[in-house]
């Protein structure tokens, strides 16, 4: 059997873990919210895409339309909703975002039902052929934006001043705000980052996965074993993690036994690494 | 204009017969077409005189692709409303959670669109479509005899009684017939469509047979054609792929190479039953409702429950009365199937429909490419056996 | 900058649905220190909380010179230049040392950040010497010693300290006193919470007294300290 | 040690401190009069919606106590639920035995893989923690989906082939739904009771340290592991328990209700419900369960009702931090204060 | 008697034990030094939080490294926190019996609460709960939580800290009853020098890890050194 192929196969699906991995770190690290509605918020964007191009506008507008809307949903919810939760615990927070993936799910089902759609891009067309695999410049495209996503974010974590409000607040909200820290729009700031990444990832899925509300709602799952990867704080670690989960998860394809169970490859991997990480007791630490 | 029942045009004012159903809606993909249909003729039939005057009340339940909701319903529709027959039915969950309700309640379910296995081995539940199996097997058969299949490769959901079963008939025809085939189970949350494709094409085989609901379908195309597998293999798949936007979605880079297999006629078929159940949709149904194949089948379903009601005296249409006239069924014509349906009163088992067409993706629509052929799945014999030995279909 | 007070005006507030200050006013001047006394349990956290915006108010008003900052946020009394020093050493755990400072200096040129992280090691050279620290890895004393700094790093004109020695060694005490001292003489007004009542007398030219959440002294710190029965009274009264 | 150590130990009356709670005695007599009046009035589609209700309320709780005593948040609860399914109709279909023995061995399996899914939470915490048991929800999804639920063949995975799936068989002395709806509040009101004890005696004392903090718990002599462990098996038996019940109430189970999803929302829902009362379980499993049957029933759309759930999700989390039986509490502390004063 | 030979402590290139030996055996002994000198850490260790580096603790002669740290509760070692650490939901009799469950045979526990309520003076205070108690209550549950089942060593974290002169006091006075009615030995760290003066007859004052002075508290406090590290005179 040639694994070649599957590992640059697993690389196109290693590229969507690796983008909402680090789309959801980049609130977490900002705002202590994981957001469970990072798949739907980008769902909504596509959908809104798909329906334009539909209607027969151009790609360019689209694609506007697309992370505007998106951008607009997450600072809805976070200017008005989020801080009705800031003083809850991290897992309740991160409930509430639940809440707004059950929303959107239902609005996309109203609205558009669960019909199999494709979202399609010219760059699907122009592919490089490595190892006997055409990797098509969409998957491309997703394999830079995570990193130049995972650049930009850790500069701007590391080195500006609305980065270091960000992680006091992530730190403890209350004392932050005791210290002057402007909680509201740093808030704001951080859920429309968010906003705009989950409306580019949501394009890229509807393109590469399928565009189907339910179904790239749920993705953010097997996104979140990156995310665990990173220990919840490294973005760089997390896009690698989500890069060599999808390839693992590819390279399992074509062994007969266990090739039905592959989906689960983002949690095993996952939990080893905790027990392995774990044990170290940095984790558990670092934790909270 | 739209026929039903007696065509009075008088508006049936009797006692109401309940009859029920259930759907999967809300869920992974919606199956709610074929109820939709049966609820238009049903709608139809009560402006034309009902079942001698007596109305249709059909009740449609969601069971949300859950098969404990589907219970709660059942006991709903059955216990509680007191129907006397279930009708249209088409969920993926429904019937394993039901069949031994219904055989204990003694209720006849008409389905409409059987999905897993025991939709199809059940005594209660006769279905008016093939099942996936059959419809697979259908188009195998077409690949066999008219696509020159030397080596197959099956893929399958990875959903017990349904990706394995169908899948498993293929692997019993390649043993029969002797050419080389296997399986690939995948799972249906998974977003890598990519390895799938590249697996299926690493034993070069030259058909893929697709066994799986439009929704992971269309992905699965889309990655064969992104690594340029639609010039090299032909792709089958059986009628649950057979929905009028996929020839649209996948685009023209599939034209004439993605063939689907048809448990029902055209759906744009100019016969006169056909054009009926087109007319009853405009006329009774909602703009919205899609006419599609699903909706054929609901559209039949109840027009046998209503055959079968017919036949019985009104004053006394009970569950036992009505079940009775629905397993006394033989021969119920129709341009929309490929043979008559009957029930097969006493059998197991049903699966009446088992002689399908095939049509292929051509412009952004299906285009007919084959007449009515039984459909090769060796797991027929017995069906085939009662009718021969029925004298029906010969 | 006219020199403005803090006007607290019928404060009230309620803790757990219990109220535990019952309308107290009093007045920060700018430019000299204040101490509030009590036994603990009087309610002076609770006060000082409510002044800086942390906790809700549940009646009464505090102003800043013509501007009312009840109801405003935290983080915007934190900027009208009104600094609070949180009671129990509570720092940013997840940050260096020195970010915790940064994260607190309210004005963001870089000359700014500059001089005041130089000036707060100045103050504290053992933070200095842990600036790459993990602050939750500092000691009892060394973290109040960050809170502190956050205090100064903002430039305020008026700081609130909620237990200003609290866990911290004699030395530091020492410095911090005379900090504050420096601090008023450049027109800071200082609020001080204080367990040591004598440290917190020397130090304060006015003091106030807080007895189960009403004030029962108001006054020079002179006259509490020639007249300690107020003050033992006050804290045997609990 | 020597006798003037012994002073403290003086016998004296010693306070009331240890009462034996009112919950102890509310939960058999709020349960008896729900149960009599859902068995009375209920029609079988009520019947069936509750006996599912009251059977979650009882993986609920484990979940509760989880999160209300110890903080720690688990998101797998409702894959235990299947591996209590799963165990229960794998027995049940092999040998038959009584119901109460299948039961009973589903809860232990899965008290047992509640353990193993807890041993990577002995060590971490908060949301790291939660999302750990998510990652072992997902693993189940995907693994319970593809070997599927036996239902009645023989072999390891027991599926039938042939002939229609097997059922399995209810209790005996309770075959009828409303027999079996009685059944089950009667093992819920056990387990509630079982749940309970645990929150006021020594295991709820030496959770409420570990909660504390793990340095403080060690420090009073609490071992942390033990506890900990403890809670999770507890937690996996209770939700092992109800997917036996849930078993039992249809006669069989299928892989895909058992989504890492779902895990998800009944821990939403126990929130929702309230984790720091015992009848926060039963709200949270009426939730679950009645709640969109009754939607169901007055015909709303599926994607509506996910919709409506959504808002008062969000809703109940914003409005009442200690659950719907947090309010209630408040609610009922208010009236009797009220009571008690004139 | 707590015999300490050379111990040390490494946090990465910290090290907050830097080969200390000292032997304690006051009944009521003092802990001081400037902030960060090690003294928590020295706690930590005695209590099984932090594993040393290298070096020996005995306890009565009693190697104290060799146990488990629930091994040393139950040989009755007890410690309170620098911050309090009063659990809010439950009642103090509560938080007693927390512990006391786990060090006092069943029969014995409410006695062995109660008494500890009446050592401390809490007993009018029994079902308060945890989240309303004030700073000097829960210093005092605190306290409490280390009578309870026979202990033998009492290690007491800034038990003073945030607490008026009239508050310490009466919880010096407490303190001392200690070693005579429970034959407790304790070992305590503050940094409020009248206090331990007034409560330590013996005093190991540490610096940066390292041990600047040990001996009777009047002496240890007049030593230069002390006086020049610790009190900032001259
Ligand atoms: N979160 C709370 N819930 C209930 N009661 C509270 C809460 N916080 C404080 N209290 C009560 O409010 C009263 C005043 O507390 P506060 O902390 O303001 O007092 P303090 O004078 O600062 O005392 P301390 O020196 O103990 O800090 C106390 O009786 C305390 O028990
Ligand atoms: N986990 C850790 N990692 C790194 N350094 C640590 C850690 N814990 C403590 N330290 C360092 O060890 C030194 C000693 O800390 P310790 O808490 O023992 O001081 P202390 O004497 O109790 O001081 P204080 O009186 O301020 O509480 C400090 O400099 C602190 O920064
Ligand atoms: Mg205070
Ligand atoms: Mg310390």
């Amino acid at each position: 059997m040639n694994f070649l192929p599957f590992i640059i196969s697993g690389l196109g699906i290693g590229a969507v873990y690796a983008l909402s991995g680090v789309g959801l770190l980049v609130l977490f690290r900002a705002t202590g919210v994981l957001n469970f509605a990072f798949g739907a918020i980008g769902a909504l964007g596509a959908h809104v895409a798909w329906q334009l191009m539909e209607w027969d506008y151009p790609l360019p507008l689209a694609i506007l339309a697309a992370v505007l809307t998106s951008t607009l949903i997450s600072f809805l919810y976070g200017r008005f909703l989020a801080p009705l939760l800031s003083y809850r615990d991290t897992v309740v927070r991160a409930v509430g975002t639940l809440a707004l993936a059950l929303f959107l799910i239902a609005l996309m089902g109203v609205v558009w039902g669960e019909l199999p759609r494709r979202l399609q891009f010219p760059t699907d067309q122009m592919y490089l052929t490595l190892f006997g695999v055409r990797l098509t410049f969409t998957r491309i495209i997703a394999l830079v934006l995570s990193i130049v996503v995972v650049s930009g974010i850790t500069l701007l974590l590391n080195t500006t001043r609305l980065g270091l409000d960000m992680r006091a607040l992530a730190n403890d909200r209350d004392l932050s705000a005791i210290l002057g820290v402007r909680i509201t729009r740093t808030e704001t700031a951080a859920w429309i980052i968010t906003g705009i990444f989950a409306g580019l990832g949501g394009l890229l899925l509807a393109d590469l996965v399928r565009l189907q509300g339910t179904f790239l709602t749920f993705l953010v799952i097997p996104a979140i074993a990156a995310a665990i990867l990173g220990q919840l704080r490294s973005l760089w670690i997390t896009a690698f993690a989500g890069l060599g989960i999808g390839v693992a998860e590819a390279l399992l394809t074509p062994v007969d036994w266990i090739s039905p169970y592959r989906s689960a490859a983002p949690f095993v991997i996952a939990l080893v690494a905790v027990m392995i990480l774990g044990s170290t007791a940095q984790a558990a630490l670092k934790d909270r | 204009a739209a026929v039903c029942g007696e065509g009075t045009g008088q508006a049936a004012t009797g006692e109401p017969i309940i009859i029920g159903a259930i759907t999967g809606k809300t869920g992974p993909d919606d199956f709610s077409n074929s109820t939709r249909a049966a609820k238009a003729y049903f709608d139809c039939l009560n402006a034309n005189g009902g079942i001698h005057g007596r109305p249709v009340q059909y009740m449609v339940e969601d069971d949300q692709w859950n098969p404990e909701i589907a219970a709660q319903l059942v006991a709903k529709l059955v216990d509680d409303q007191k129907a006397v027959l279930m009708v249209g039915n088409s969920s993926f969950v429904e019937c394993g959670a039901n069949a031994d309700f219904y055989k204990k309640a003694g209720i006849t379910v008409v389905a409409g669109v059987g999905v897993p296995r025991e939709c199809f081995f059940a005594s209660a539940i006769a279905p008016t479509n093939a099942g996936p199996r059959v419809s697979m097997l259908g188009a195998m058969g077409y690949a066999l005899d008219q696509l020159g299949a030397k080596s197959v490769v099956c893929i399958g959901p990875n959903i017990p009684n349904v990706g394995s079963w169908s899948c498993d008939g293929v692997m019993l025809l390649a043993k029969e017939k002797g050419f080389p085939a296997s399986t690939i189970l995948i799972d249906q949350g998974s977003a890598d469509s990519t390895s799938v494709m590249l697996q299926a094409a690493s034993s070069n085989p030259d058909v893929i047979v697709l066994g799986m609901s439009k929704g992971s379908a269309v992905p699965l195309l889309v990655a064969a054609e992104e690594q340029g597998l639609n010039e090299k293999i032909k792709f089958v798949s059986a009628a649950s792929a057979y929905d009028l936007s996929v020839p649209e979605t996948i685009g023209p880079g599939w034209d004439g190479k993605f063939y689907v297999n048809m448990e029902f006629n055209d759906l744009e078929a100019t016969t006169p039953d056909n054009q009926n159940w087109l007319a009853v949709m405009d006329q009774y149904g909602q703009k919205s409702d899609p006419r599609d194949t699903f909706a054929q089948a609901g559209y039949l379903a109840a027009r046998i429950a209503e055959k079968a009601l017919m036949s019985i005296d009104p004053a006394n249409i009970t569950r036992e009365t009505a079940g009775k006239a629905v397993a006394d069924i033989k021969g119920f014509k129709s341009d929309i199937f490929c043979a008559p349906w009957y029930f097969g009163a006493d059998q197991p088992r049903h699966n009446a429909n088992s002689t399908t067409r095939m049509a292929v993706s051509e412009g952004g629509k299906w285009k007919v490419v084959s007449d009515c052929a039984p459909s090769p799945d060796p797991e027929l014999a017995d069906i085939r056996a009662f009718e021969k030995s029925a004298g029906i279909n010969q | 900058m006219a020199a403005r007070s803090i006007l607290v005006d019928n404060l009230t507030v309620a803790r757990g649905g219990k109220r535990v200050i019952h309308s107290v006013s009093f007045a920060v001047a700018p430019g000299r220190i204040s101490t509030l006394l009590g036994a603990n349990g009087a309610g002076k956290s609770s006060t000082v909380m409510a002044m800086a915006g942390a906790v809700p108010t549940d009646g009464g008003k505090v102003r800043l010179g013509e501007e009312t900052l009840t109801g405003l946020p935290s983080d915007r009394i934190r900027r009208h230049g009104v600094a609070l020093v949180p009671e129990g050493h509570r720092v940013l755990g997840q940050l260096s040392v020195e970010d915790n400072l940064l994260v607190a200096a309210l004005d963001p040129s870089a000359a700014a950040r500059k001089s005041g992280l130089d000036r707060v090691y100045e103050i504290f050279p053992e933070l200095a010497e842990r600036r790459r620290q993990q602050a939750s890895d500092l000691s009892g004393g060394q973290k109040q010693m960050v809170a502190m700094g956050q205090a100064f790093i903002a430039r305020p004109d008026f700081m609130i300290v909620d237990e200003l020695s609290l866990g911290l060694a004699p030395t530091v005490v020492r410095r911090l006193a005379e900090a504050l001292t420096l601090a008023a003489g450049q027109g800071i007004g200082v609020l001080l919470i204080e367990q040591f009542a004598n440290l917190a007398l020397d130090l304060a030219q006015h003091a106030m007294v807080l007895e189960r959440g009403r004030l029962v002294y108001d006054g020079p710190s002179a006259t509490l300290r020639e007249n300690p029965e107020i003050l033992h009274g006050a804290y045997l009264a609990q | 040690m020597s006798v003037e150590n012994q002073t403290l130990a003086r016998p004296m009356a010693p306070a009331s401190t240890i009462r034996i709670p009112r919950e102890l005695y509310a939960i058999p007599i709020v349960m008896a009069v729900f149960t009599l009046a859902v068995a009375v009035f209920a029609n079988s589609f009520w019947l069936t919606a509750a006996t599912s209700a009251v059977a979650l309320s009882l993986s609920v709780t484990g979940l509760a106590t989880l999160y209300g005593q110890l903080g720690l948040v688990s998101l797998c609860q409702f894959a235990l639920v299947g591996v209590g399914g799963w165990v229960t109709l794998r027995i049940g279909h092999a040998w038959h035995p009584p119901f109460e023995l299948s039961m009973l061995t589903g809860g232990s399996v899965a008290a047992i893989v509640g353990l193993i899914f807890g041993i990577p939470a002995l060590r971490l915490r908060g949301l790291y923690l939660a999302l750990v048991t998510l990652m072992l929800a997902g693993g189940f999804q995907t693994i319970i989906g593809a070997w599927g639920f036996p239902d009645g063949g023989a072999g390891f995975l027991g599926r039938a082939d042939g002939a229609g799936r097997a059922m399995l068989p209810r209790p005996d002395i309770a075959q009828g739904s409303v027999p079996y709806f009685v059944y089950v509040s009667l093992i819920a009101t056990l387990g509630l009771l079982i749940s309970q004890w645990h929150k006021v005696a020594k295991p709820g004392r030496a959770w409420a340290l570990i909660r504390k903090g793990e340095h403080v718990a060690i420090a009073s002599g609490v071992n942390v592991l033990a506890y900990k462990a403890w809670a999770f098996a507890l937690s996996g038996f209770l939700a092992g328990i109800a997917g036996a019940l849930l078993a039992g109430n249809v006669g069989q189970l299928d892989g895909r209700a058992f989504t890492a999803f779902e895990s998800l929302n009944l821990f939403a829902l126990a929130v929702v419900g309230g984790v720091y009362n015992w009848y926060g379980a039963v709200i949270a499993g009426l939730l679950l369960r009645a709640v969109p049957a009754l939607l169901t029933d007055l015909g709303i759309d599926g994607y509506v009702t996910i919709g409506i759930f959504g808002v008062a999700l969000f809703q109940a989390l914003a409005t009442a931090p200690a659950g719907i039986a947090g309010q209630i509490a408040g609610l009922i502390e208010r009236l009797t204060r009220r009571g008690a004063r004139p | 008697m707590i015999a300490i030979e050379n111990l040390v402590v490494q946090f990465g290139g910290v090290r907050p034990i830097d080969n200390l030996t000292a032997t304690i055996s006051a009944p009521v002994s003092g802990l001081i030094g400037p902030n960060g000198a090690g003294k928590t850490t020295l706690l930590n260790v005695l209590s099984g939080f932090v594993s040393p580096a290298a070096g020996k603790v005995a306890v009565d002669g009693r190697d104290l490294l060799a146990l488990h740290p629930l091994g040393r509760v139950k040989s009755g070692l007890r410690r309170s926190f620098q911050t309090e650490q009063v659990v809010e939901d439950l009642t103090v009799a509560g938080n007693l019996f927390a512990i006391a469950d786990h060090v006092v045979a069943p029969s014995e526990r409410a006695a062995a609460v109660d008494a500890a309520l009446a050592f401390t003076n809490l007993r009018g205070a029994a079902h308060m709960l945890g989240r309303a108690l004030n700073l000097f209550q829960r210093r005092l549950v605190e306290l409490s939580k280390c009578l309870i089942g026979q202990p033998r060593l009492v290690l007491l974290d800034e038990p003073a800290a945030g607490l008026t002169n009239e508050e310490s006091a009466t919880l010096r006075e407490m303190i001392l009853r200690i070693p005579g009615e429970l034959g407790a030995q304790v070992l305590l760290i503050d940094h409020d020098v009248e206090l331990i003066r007034s409560m330590c007859t013996e005093t190991l004052v540490l610096d940066y890890g390292r041990m600047l002075a040990l001996g009777p508290t009047e002496e240890v406090l007049a030593s230069p050194d002390v006086r020049r590290a610790y009190l900032g005179e001259f």
